[in-house]
């Protein structure tokens, strides 16, 4: 399942840079975040409660930076289960950051996601509408750390 | 942790039982774990291949979709109450000889499908068996000569 | 019966006579038992741990928390099985995921527990360490340069045939005969396009199955849901190192397999719990295991090409196929080949050439499905017919008798056409489809013609008589549902001249069965029924000997007679069976026993005709064909077809049991019509996204035409017993050919695409009503 | 491991819901445990609606509204002959849920509960502007099937609250009906749509269902569409502000492109069928 999408922020590449590598910022932005802890330099691991109509999951996710390209680029992958219920997601995202002519950032993001076991057995039309949901909230909630409004 | 195990008391095929299942099993579990009546099977647990049909106070339901507890008190009918009846006895021996049987695996519940449509319809076309039997998924056949051995039965039990 | 008691009435011939199968009547009852109804004392339930990932290596497991779940008894991973690899024509898989896991759903550890729930519970709390590796996804991705290797020791793995393995080609087949290239010189008419067919579920009613058992001297007895016990004994035996005498391997009733049951990979594993459990193990597959576990029909694409000669006459054809393997081998490479065979269609065409690749997918694994390749490239070659007929002016039957070979023609690469009805059955079909039919605007008729082979591989029959002159006949085939415990009763009553009901028919078991290669393969009537009718006949031949001696005359003075008797030619006076038996019994030769076992042995191919690299199968088998003709109406609202009604005519040689060729005409056409219209697995990434029958859909009662009309054409092959071939899969193949032509014809738009859903169909009549303004 | 409860009030439900805090409530089963069994909902308690009388029946009001029980199931509700006219809608979808066996056990309260966008009550439901009954830990209340629906598989129903019944205006004399796309007989809808006349012929009410989180209902587009039945460019114009409005999937069931172009051949499709049976009427 791919996600993707883009958004623009009023606000230098630099801070939207450090942001995005925070992983406390992080956290408070991915809806559902429960924690956050921080492994090492590249690497953090995160727990997410996730619900759609009565299915609830929670995940243990470690997300990894693999490759980054200061304040340009940075290539990460999520990976995690459901604890003894039996799902396994996994996700290679990619974020690039562009300057906007008005001095802002332009922010591109795509995230291959994969969701097996007792999660993966059902049609994928209701979660990928999910995802969409939960990415479009994700990008409210990381302006809003900017401190700037849409 | 030892499964919890919860006493029910329901009517089968006639008669009273008491049977011990794990707490929230459904019938289907009840009957094949429990107490070891097999002609109800389990074809998918989701309530769409109809393998697993029983009668509910004399109403066909899905057993993998009907908790125990809910027949607590009630009457269950399962194919192996069901042989000695008349109606049932000319759906088998049709079966038999349409051809309606290949694996056998869903035949039970589309018998019991079409006891209960020819209760509340004798005689009906066979449009109104095909739709009866639609929650009755057969990947032998390609239902037609189940057909015929509903609309024959049918036929033969109203001269 | 002893020698006093009345004799037997004859009832006549039971060959050709739609006896009902005596299996229906505890299947009726309820009272069948398949393998989840089979219960041992001290039984445990096992449940399997699925792969999350499509590819990764396994560094190792942490099974302390699920050996201490309640109720757990063992647990097995690939640690527990040796080096062993089992596969049917190439040699490439373990017992259990040891090493690498290639599948999403592929088994990685399996659990005994006092009950299911227990089990299953315990598989969740098993730690594995996964290195994940990129995924290959797609043949075409697969045979990149720089794609990732599924199977890395591929070239040291035991292959049957010439595969031409290399990274992650599996197999490669190419056949040829004639000059294609030189021949589209000749052509007045060539049509062309490439075609993609999708993954089809078999959809048993009844999910996979084993119960196994190991007794005090560590040999095996397994009770599962199969087509075959010796393809059970042969991968449980090779994938964990047994001595085949150590296992043996019984069949219960089956649910239906069309394929997904015959090469046996659930068996394996519970063996395995059984073994180290030290207790009987039972284990079944939920339906969405068996959906994501098991196996599929193939995806396909085929680039085809056909040309032909003003006046219709077929001159050249090109076939290209490239096929997903999914992660083994498993019966692939046979479908790969066979479809290439078969790709030609039952058409005289000069110049043939056809080449395919088979490549290993991180996908559960493609195996037999009733068609084994064959409705994949007849849904191209049909609609191209279809096409050079309209460009021509040659109407779909016409085009089709000038081409269709005839009765000792060479079918492409060489096998000789014994028998050949397809003309009768275009006859049958055209008859009975021309009467009037309901009109409407998006209505319209379609006709496709199917060959399909039967024969393939060893086989075997042991026929005995018993004290009292009945009989029990033993072939180790295991009746899938379909009835051939049936009909070989029926060829061995006929031949010894007994009622059906004097013949009994032993379950399948290695113990005591000759060797059967398996159900499937439209064989078990042609082949073991002829072993059936051999084994009977030197029964029949020994009981001559003991008459001739008991009413002191010559064997040829003396006739078999009805009902179990041997008598002097034009004399009252003969001898009964049972007075026969009990004399070889009791005093004189010992007890009758006849026993053939036999191979198809024909070559398939013919090397002065024709080039053949890679073929899978040296010798496969006599050729059955079959009509079919659709009227089907589209919905202009949603683009969703319906089939009104279906003509399905073939020529199966002799009909032994009639009823029971219906039916298989019947249930083919059913599952063929699946096919056409809307089932398909679908994934998402490695993911299969549809692994219920929530999501993926079968037909049900009222989404199949109630008027399937049946033709069995009987044009008695000379080898057949009593002339009969095979009808299993010739009912299937034809019907995404036919449908396809019916929707072209209802439309105006042609699909290269299969399944035909409402949303393809609304988008080919959006299409051609675009390019008709 | 499901412990199960069969309250025999409401009262008594709605407390065995507040007191387990993993507990839901139970109606037929036909969705909620085809869940369980496949492992996607793991109550540790079952709250079994099945023994409460309140719950079961379908009854007229003075006013002639006809109120449904929750408890009611679909063959009930197939075969109830009150559901006639404009109501002829809901009765129609109710026969065409699933299959004759899963029609005797599944629910309306329970399908509207599981919201399910798929589902064949709620476009018909939208179409009779249906009013659920709800009771929860803080009393009994009421609200339009227009404002039930908040997002996919999410509804306005709070935690703890079950419905009770579902009312409908009474029925008028004008034709109703329900269609639906799918890929074989029983399967939940690819898109659907429960169309009514209105009483004089000269409007509709119409809502779309399986292409959005709820079922697309656009009143201002039918006030709009009024005394324009005939005119193809006005229908066109409605049709082109629902699928405006319409979010759908991509599933098995088929593309968000299919069902766009589902929604305008559906609703000409479905009221050519309802103005024809008028003129024969």
């Amino acid at each position: 399942m791919k996600i993707e999408g883009d958004f623009e922020v009023e606000a230098p590449r630099a801070e939207v840079w450090d942001k995005i590598r925070d992983p406390q910022v992080m956290g408070a932005c991915i809806p559902g975040c429960e924690s956050v802890e921080q492994v090492d330099e590249t690497s953090y691991r995160a727990q997410v409660s996730v619900k759609v109509g009565p299915i609830k999951a929670r995940f243990n996710l470690l997300v990894e930076v693999l490759d980054e390209q200061p304040e340009h680029t940075i290539l990460s992958r999520t990976s995690g289960e459901e604890g003894t219920r039996a799902s396994v997601v996994n996700s290679d995202n990619v974020v690039r950051l562009t300057d906007t002519d008005s001095g802002g950032t332009h922010v591109d993001y795509a995230a291959d996601v994969s969701v097996t076991g007792r999660l993966g057995k059902f049609g994928l039309g209701i979660f990928r509408k999910k995802a969409d949901q939960l990415a479009g909230q994700f990008v409210e909630n990381f302006r809003a750390k900017l401190g700037v409004t849409a | 942790m030892m499964a919890k195990k919860v006493l029910h008391s329901l009517t089968l095929n006639g008669e009273e039982v008491e049977v011990a299942s794990v707490a929230g099993a459904t019938l289907l579990e009840t009957l094949r774990e429990d107490l070891r009546v097999l002609s109800s099977k389990r074809g998918c647990n989701q309530g769409v291949c109809g393998a697993c049909t029983v009668l509910l106070d004399g109403k066909p339901v899905r057993a993998c979709l009907t908790l125990t507890a809910r027949c607590e008190g009630h009457a269950v009918q399962t194919m192996e109450g069901m042989n000695g009846d008349h109606v049932m006895a000319t759906l088998q021996r049709h079966m038999v000889e349409s051809g309606g049987v290949q694996c056998g695996f869903c035949t039970g519940g589309v018998l019991i499908s079409a006891r209960e449509l020819l209760e509340s319809d004798p005689s009906p076309s066979r449009e109104t068996v095909k739709t009866a039997l639609s929650g009755n998924i057969c990947r032998c056949t390609g239902y037609r000569t189940i057909v015929d051995a509903v609309c024959g039965a049918a036929e033969e039990l109203s001269q | 019966m002893s020698l006093d008691q009345p004799e037997p009435t004859f009832v006549g011939g039971t060959v050709g006579k739609s006896v009902a199968k005596p299996d229906n009547l505890e299947k009726v009852q309820g009272r069948a038992e398949y393998i989840a109804d089979l219960y041992r004392p001290g039984m445990l339930h096992g449940a399997i741990l699925a792969s999350p990932h499509p590819h990764a290596r396994i560094r190792g497991y942490d099974l302390t928390e699920a050996m201490q779940a309640p109720g757990v008894v063992a647990i097995v991973t690939g640690d527990d099985v040796g080096e062993g690899r089992m596969g049917a024509f190439i040699k490439d898989e373990h017992a259990i995921a040891k090493g690498k896991v290639l599948y999403v759903g592929e088994p990685v550890a399996a659990v005994a527990a006092r009950t299911e729930e227990e089990a299953r519970h315990a598989c969740r709390l098993i730690k594995v360490d996964y290195e994940e590796l990129p995924p290959v996804l797609s043949p075409e991705d697969g045979l990149a340069e720089d794609a990732p290797i599924l199977h890395e020791h591929l070239a040291d793995y035991i292959k049957v045939f010439d595969a031409g393995s290399e990274g992650n080609l599996c197999s490669r087949t190419e056949l040829s005969e004639g000059d294609v290239d030189a021949a589209w010189a000749e052509c007045d008419v060539i049509v062309e396009d490439e075609y993609t067919t999708q993954a089809q579920a078999h959809v048993s009613m009844e999910p996979c199955g084993a119960l196994a058992d190991v007794d005090a001297t560590g040999r095996v007895t397994l009770w599962s849901a199969n087509q075959s016990v010796f393809r059970v004994q042969a991968n449980v035996c090779e994938s964990l190192g047994l001595p085949m005498s150590k296992l043996r391997s019984l069949t219960p009733r089956v649910g239906a397999g069309f394929g997904n049951k015959m090469e046996p990979h659930i068996q394996p594993i519970t063996v395995a719990l059984a073994m180290k459990a030290k207790r009987p193990v039972k284990l079944i597959l939920t339906r969405e295991e068996d959906f994501e576990m098991v196996r599929a029909r193939h995806p396909y694409r085929v680039r085809m090409k056909t040309g032909a000669k003003s006046d219709g006459t077929l001159v050249a054809r090109e076939c290209e196929v490239l096929v997903d393997c999914g992660a083994f081998a498993d019966d692939s490479p046979g479908v790969l080949g066979y479809s290439l065979l078969m790709c030609g269609g039952p058409y005289r065409i000069p110049n043939m050439k056809a080449t395919g690749r088979l490549v290993y997918t991180n996908k559960l694994r493609f195996g037999a499905f009733r068609g084994f390749g064959n409705p994949q490239v007849l849904f191209a070659g049909e609609q191209q017919i279809d096409q050079i007929g309209e460009k021509l002016g040659l109407d779909p039957f016409a085009i089709r008798r000038k081409n269709m070979l005839g009765e000792g023609d060479q079918w492409f690469v060489g096998p000789r056409i014994g028998s050949n009805g397809l003309g009768q059955c275009l006859d049958a079909v055209e008859r009975a489809s021309r009467g009037p039919r309901a009109d409407g605007a998006r209505r319209n008729f379609g006709l496709s013609v199917t060959a399909h082979i039967s024969g393939l591989l060893g086989t075997g029959a042991i026929v005995r008589m018993l004290e009292d002159g009945t009989i029990s006949l033993n072939t180790g085939a295991t009746d899938i549902g379909q009835g051939s415990d049936t009909v070989l009763a029926q060829i061995c009553a006929e031949e010894l001249k007994l009622p059906f009901d004097q013949v009994a028919v032993a379950s399948p078991d290695t113990d005591g069965s000759p060797y059967n290669w398996g159900t499937t393969a439209s064989r078990v009537t042609y082949t073991t029924g002829r072993a059936v009718k051999a084994a009977a006949k030197k029964v029949v031949d020994q009981a001559m000997d003991h008459a001739a001696e008991m009413l002191e005359c010559d064997v040829e003075d003396l006739e078999l007679r009805e009902g179990g008797r041997i008598g002097r030619r034009g004399s009252n006076t003969d001898v009964t069976f049972a007075q026969i038996s009990g004399r070889a019994h009791w005093a004189v030769g010992g007890p009758l026993v006849g026993s053939e076992t036999l191979v198809f042995d024909e070559p398939t191919h013919d090397p002065k005709r024709a080039i053949a690299l890679g073929l899978p199968f040296p010798r496969i088998g006599v050729f059955s064909f079959a009509a079919l003709g659709v009227d089907v109406d589209v919905d202009d609202t949603s683009g969703q077809v319906t089939v009104h009604e279906a003509w399905s005519a073939a020529d199966v040689g002799r009909a032994i049991n009639p009823r029971l060729v219906e039916v298989q005409l019947h249930g083919g056409f059913v599952q063929g019509l699946g096919y056409s219209l809307y089932e398909e697995m679908v994934w998402d990434g490695a993911r299969l996204a549809n692994p219920s029958l929530m999501d993926y859909k079968v037909p049900t009662a009222r989404d199949v035409p109630d008027a399937i009309h049946t033709f069995i054409i009987e044009d008695p092959d000379p080898t057949g017993p009593f002339g009969a071939k095979g009808a299993g899969e010739i009912g299937l193949n034809a019907a995404p050919g036919a449908i396809a032509n019916a929707v072209a014809n209802a439309t105006g738009a042609r699909h290269a695409q299969l399944p035909l859903t409402g949303e393809r169909v609304l988008a080919g009549m959006l299409n051609s009503a675009k390019a008709r303004t | 491991m499901t412990e199960v409860f069969n309250p025999e009030t409401v009262e008594e439900a709605v407390a065995l819901l507040a007191q387990h805090g993993e507990a839901m409530p139970l109606s037929g089963g036909a969705t909620l445990i085809a869940m369980r069994n496949a492992a996607l909902v793991e109550p540790s308690h079952l709250i079994s609606l099945d023994r409460i009388p309140d719950l079961r029946g379908i009854s007229r009001d003075d006013g002639g509204g006809i109120r449904i029980g929750a408890m009611t199931r679909h063959f009930e509700t197939a075969a109830c002959v009150e559901l006639t006219g404009s109501l002829q809608v809901l009765r129609r979808a109710a026969g065409m849920i699933a299959n004759r066996v899963v029609r005797n056990m599944g629910t309306m309260g329970g399908s509207v509960a599981n919201a399910d966008p798929a589902a064949d009550y709620l476009p018909a439901l939208s179409c009779c502007d249906a009013v659920l009954e709800i009771a929860g830990p803080d009393g009994r209340r009421t609200l339009s099937i227009h404002d039930y629906i908040e997002d996919w598989y999410e509804t306005a129903l709070e935690e703890g609250e079950i419905i009770t019944a579902i009312t409908l205006p009474a029925p008028v004399e004008v034709s109703s009906t329900y269609r639906k796309i799918a890929r074989v007989s029983g399967d939940y809808a690819t898109a659907s749509c429960a169309m009514a006349l209105d009483p004089d012929g000269q409007g509709l009410r119409v809502a779309i269902g399986a292409c959005g989180p709820g079922p697309l209902r656009d009143r201002a587009g039918e006030k709009a569409l009024r005394g324009k039945l005939d005119d193809p460019s006005a229908v066109s114009e409605f049709t082109s502000r629902l699928v405006a409005l319409a979010d759908p999937v991509d599933d098995v069931r088929g593309s968000a492109e299919y069902r766009l172009r589902l929604i305008p051949r559906l609703v000409t499709s479905v009221l050519s069928e309802l103005t024809t049976q008028k003129e024969m009427a």
